[in-house]
């Protein structure tokens, strides 16, 4: 079981919390600076609180769409959130990269509002979710898990080769990272100095499988050793921890010193997915530690406590993160498609094999009618 | 077998068809060890091994980490140890993970080590289309696998053959693919017998046949029978007699029954979910053009999925073939000349 | 092109055409890198790139870690940074270890991102028996890879083609998987245009051809080209005209090419290095059942691999198609009914 | 270049020598027992020194059966002789097994005759090159690189399921290490605390590749810490080295106490094939350099130094190798082939498909004599 490392870890960061800033204004919808704060202000931590609640708010109700017949499979992210807050904050969305794996797009807002949408669209079944458009840098979700990896390794060495600044983030998760794939592509990302920063989300479990049958490292950081880059393992439920963790990596990228793995000890607070029912294996005790450490009531409380977080902050970013979600609901669902929409895309141009496939498609649904 | 198998049969759903079947495999052979990612204290994604880490403990049912490569790969040396592996993909698309173990280390063993080691494997992996799952959950890979010797190639259709067809896998010393059809799992429903039942690979399936004389012979297999079983009864009532064959097992192929019924009907349809090229339907029309080309009246007809990768779900219904596509193809056949 | 592209034309083996069209290309558009196992100081091992580490810089010819799934991995990431990836598998049959990447990452990458990310990826591969080389060196995939949609397949059969496909596969935005028969390495030897010399996809080409009228047509692809091309030349002596097409790409296929040979024939030999079970030559069949069916004055014969994993050195000429077998199945067509 | 690692591991091993005993007789072909010894005493110097010996003349003879025309490509394994002395004479050959990569047939026959009559054979090009008979427990080559090794946690996981005692060891080479399978075979030997040794014979080179184009990990050793099991780096050209991290990982191994990664560092002193010209790559010092500290001329002058090793101990081994060689040749040369033999061992039963191509395949062949 998972939970010994995670009170470890949650114990740790504490005394580095040294990023505790007088208290100004508190007025709401911070404008970030595209490049990554220096230092950690209040308008940070309060960008970083409004940027977990709303991916909770976006990852419920992308479940409830489910639940409700209106979308198709998906993965909730609960319990996740300060991990996409502090790794978003760190980084520049204007010249770095994030390849996520499938839970991550509620929550990387910072990137651009495409990538909520066109998630929305994603679990809508629509083909358009896969398109993230430019100047977007995030990648859809990622199924064929790891596969990511050796993507996110091979852009920043193109990036390398071609003297672009910026980095590549990558997550994957704790289950993932026992595929050959996350292994080979670290081992290239060493070789190669590619400027990518490698982050394995471990949540406790892949499906039903807790991390003590997934691996006997002592923790997903030690797979650094492996591939002889810098290894780190944080708090995935503290945004700060994250954001410094991140913005180390970060540094390290653009300055071409090469790769970093980050650990990020979170816990799966719900169902692997809409299809699974998590009582038949998560101990019900180990799950309601893990919901008393839920990182967005432990950051909440830390925020209020220093005088920079209010109910109303609270009830207005809820009240924007549901109104925005609606939004993408509505413009998804009205999102028209073709029905023969998946002749398109697969090579510039069709094959003429294809294209005869399309006339048939074509006489075939009319026929129908 | 044991004296204490049950007797009769009863009315169940693929799913629980196979469930049943590896209860009772697993019984029976106490080498016969199932693994896989969340085959164990979950019992499956889709629940086709509830019950059996319970039944047969954590040695025998086993939680893997998730590395399809690792389980294909340790399947083989389990298998030199003596053991009868049982290993789940949790879904086919995933096999391309182990593609280099599956194609070029277990089907090659017994052949590499001159049968010092055989490998009695049977690789579990759910496929097929209509239940809306994400990317590479749905895909159909049976003709990908078809060109590699020493695969076996196994695609129930039924409840009663997915007991049948997997316990003979199971005991086949020799290393078998198991496909079974997600939209199956719960939707094909019928009688199994509930004792010793074995089906034996390469021997095809009469799923519809009128008793005088057919117009037409659909082939198919998987969950793509079923459809061709509801293209044939509507068109019965439209007067086209089409007998449906279920292939079963692509390899070994039964290659007298498809030849008998192209000789009875000399009209054929081929159905698959598959992309049209180089999908097992070719191999299937290559096969009659060897074998019974002389009895053919008009060409074979090929109903396939389209050359795109499988879409997603708003699109599946559109790409996958039903029944519509089999009864038009099946009657533009018939019409043909 | 540049203006300083030489002109006339030189006699070169494959591989020299090989290695000429990477120095051309890498020249011409400096996105091209290359990367793989042994690529880099070594030249590769059948020195396929030799002189580009040193005339292109370690920088786009690169020696990779021995991993082929991250080769084709990176290659996706490459692609998206803008760069024109062209990786090396040292060997066909290690592509298996990269099947999740090429079948399930680089042929969708387009499909995926709705055109956002294109993959103008090349992945060369040698394969192809007849050289004695150890396991999974000579095994021919491409029935396998024919059947997921969004690659093309190029497969040269000509020095001059190597170059023309070679280059249009580098310039083409969707990924190519271009195989290079080992066998032809050496052996093809032809006249290669030494300047700009691009070959379309989908054309396949006439290599033998009697100008009045051609009894049969042999269809094949790579070094089973030449051994048509031999055959034919063999019965033209015995009074038999046999037509070759020599179909150069797989996918996209050039299908009005065969049509209008099976038209003027009737009689067809496809010739294959796989596994005879569902190898592309079986998609051939189908698709002359599909467009040609009532051209055809005899089964189409398919003269293939057996079903059996590529043997050792001691047995590949007992293996592999070859004269005398293509021969025998012409002369078996020709004569029937 | 792994040239200074070599010079640091080459020095490390020399102060736990104290394991030489007093001298014996010399008198040749020892007899050892099948249960692996507890400690090393003159014969077993003596035997490994014979074993080192042996197969470089084999390597050598092999490699010259291709030069003739009478064999296909290989791969010597001339500079990592007392790996295979050293980790072979660590095992039990009656409950042990090893899993090769493709160099190491010439040196393991404490396990029987059969792996050198079995490896000629399949030099030869012959399909019984694959059939190491019963009771051998060595598997033949394995050319795929790294596939071995999930294998080998497979085996080992199926002894431990039944209880059998033993272990498995695993060859693979620095170049292998790089292949998912590697990574994912020994995270599963972990979790399943498999019986199992997995050596990664570091020669230096994969092909043209060097190490340090291979990865960055400090060594070998240090992959293990992904993984949570324990990880050693040898000198792989000393035997005795060699001997005791493989004992004491079999140890390990048989009380259940789960799998060991050892690094054993040797330098691969010719080609990488008889395909190969390493004069391409390979830079000329780093090969005179190895070539001076070769394992077989270092223990040797070590035993004439402690007098187990004599002129005519040398002259005896090297004959008697040599007609060892000599006779699996002949023998080979002389094992028949069916040309259908193909059509066997695919399946226990050919396909119908089969049968007819087999009657096919009878008369093609009939109709050209
Ligand atoms: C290659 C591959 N194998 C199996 C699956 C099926 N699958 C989907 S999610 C999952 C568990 C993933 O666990 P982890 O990597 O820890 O991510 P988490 O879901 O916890 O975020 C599995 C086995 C898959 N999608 N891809
Ligand atoms: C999966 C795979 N990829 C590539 C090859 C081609 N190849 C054969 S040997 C070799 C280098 C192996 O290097 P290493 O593992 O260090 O072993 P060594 O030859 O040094 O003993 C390569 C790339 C192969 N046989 N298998
Ligand atoms: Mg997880
Ligand atoms: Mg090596």
């Amino acid at each position: 079981m998972c939970a010994p490392w995670l009170k470890r870890l949650r114990a740790a960061p504490a005394n580095k919390r040294n990023w505790i800033f007088p208290i100004a204004s508190s007025k709401m919808s911070v404008e970030l600076e595209n490049a990554p704060p220096k230092e950690l202000g209040d308008q940070h931590l309060r960008w970083m609180m409004q940027q977990m609640l709303s991916a909770r708010v976006f990852s419920q109700r992308v479940f409830n769409l489910q639940r409700q017949g209106r979308a198709g499979t998906n993965a909730p992210v609960d319990g996740s959130e300060a991990l996409l807050a502090g790794t978003s904050l760190a980084l520049d969305p204007t010249t770095d990269w994030i390849l996520p794996q499938y839970r991550e797009l509620v929550g990387l807002e910072r990137f651009g509002p495409d990538v909520l949408n066109r998630y929305v669209l994603y679990v809508l079944g629509h083909p358009d979710g896969g398109h993230i458009p430019e100047p977007t840098r995030v990648w859809p979700p990622q199924i064929s898990l790891a596969t990511q990896v050796p993507h996110a390794v091979g852009l920043a060495w193109g990036m390398k080769l071609q003297g672009q600044k910026g980095c590549v983030l990558v997550y994957l998760g704790d289950g993932s990272s026992s595929e050959g794939d996350f292994y080979e592509a670290c081992n290239f990302a060493g070789v190669l100095d590619a400027p990518v920063i490698i982050v394995v989300v471990n949540n406790g479990w892949a499906i039903s499988t807790p991390v003590s049958s997934q691996t006997r490292a002592k923790n997903f950081a030690e797979k650094s050793h492996a591939f002889g880059i810098p290894g780190v393992s944080v708090d995935g439920t503290d945004p700060v921890a994250v954001f410094e963790a991140t913005a180390e990596a970060r540094s390290r990228a653009v300055a071409g010193a090469g790769p970093t793995l980050i650990e990020a000890v979170t816990y799966r607070l719900g169902p692997h997915t809409t299809a699974d029912d998590p009582t038949r294996y998560v101990p019900e005790a180990e799950l309601a530690a893990a919901s008393e450490r839920d990182g967005i009531s432990v950051f909440r409380n830390e925020l209020i406590e220093r005088g920079v977080w209010t109910d109303e902050d609270e009830a207005a970013t809820l009240a924007e993160a549901d109104a925005r979600m609606e939004a993408a609901v509505q413009s998804g669902e009205a999102h028209p498609v073709a029905p023969d929409d998946f002749f398109n895309h697969v090579y510039v141009e069709p094959t003429p094999r294809m294209q005869r496939q399309r006339t048939e498609f074509w006489a075939d649904r009319e026929a129908r009618s | 077998m044991s004296s204490s198998q049950p007797a009769g049969s009863q009315v169940m759903t693929m799913l629980d068809a196979i469930n049943h079947t590896l209860h009772q495999e697993m019984e029976r052979d106490e080498r016969v060890v199932l693994f896989g990612e969340d085959v164990g204290r979950n019992g499956g994604v889709f629940r086709a091994t509830e019950g059996l880490f319970d039944r047969f403990g954590e040695q025998r049912v086993v939680d893997t980490p998730l590395a399809e490569a690792a389980i294909a790969g340790t399947a083989v040396g389990l298998a030199a140890a003596g053991m009868v592996p049982v290993p789940e993909i949790q879904f086919l698309g995933f096999s391309y993970q182990a593609f280099h173990q599956i194609a070029g280390q277990i089907a090659r063993l017994r052949y590499r080590t001159r049968s010092r080691f055989g490998a009695p494997i049977t690789i579990r992996a759910p496929f097929g289309g209509g239940v809306r799952t994400p990317e590479l959950h749905s895909d159909s890979l049976e003709g990908q696998f078809a060109n590699i010797p020493g695969l076996k190639i196994v695609m129930p259709a039924s409840a009663a053959d997915a007991k049948g067809l997997l316990a003979t896998a199971i005991r086949d010393p020799d290393p078998v693919l198991f496909l079974e059809p997600l939209r199956g799992y719960r939707m094909i429903k019928d009688e199994v017998p509930l004792g010793e039942h074995l089906v034996p690979f390469g021997q095809a399936r009469t799923v519809v046949s009128d008793p005088e004389q057919n117009d037409v012979v659909i082939i198919a297999w998987s969950f793509m029978v079923e459809m061709s079983r509801r293209a044939a009864q509507q068109l019965r009532q439209e007067g086209v007699r089409a007998k449906v064959i279920d292939l079963r097992t692509l390899v070994p192929l039964d290659t007298e029954a498809i030849q008998a019924a192209v000789e009875e009907c000399g009209r054929v349809v081929v159905v698959q979910e598959a992309p049209e090229t180089n999908g097992f339907a070719s191999e299937v029309i290559a096969t009659i053009n060897d074998i019974a080309f002389y009895s053919l009246e008009a060409p074979v007809k090929r109903v396939s999925g389209y050359d795109a990768p499988y879409p997603v779900g708003m699109l599946e219904d559109y790409y996958v073939p039903d029944v519509h596509r089999i009864v038009a193809a099946v009657k533009e056949t018939v019409a043909a000349q």
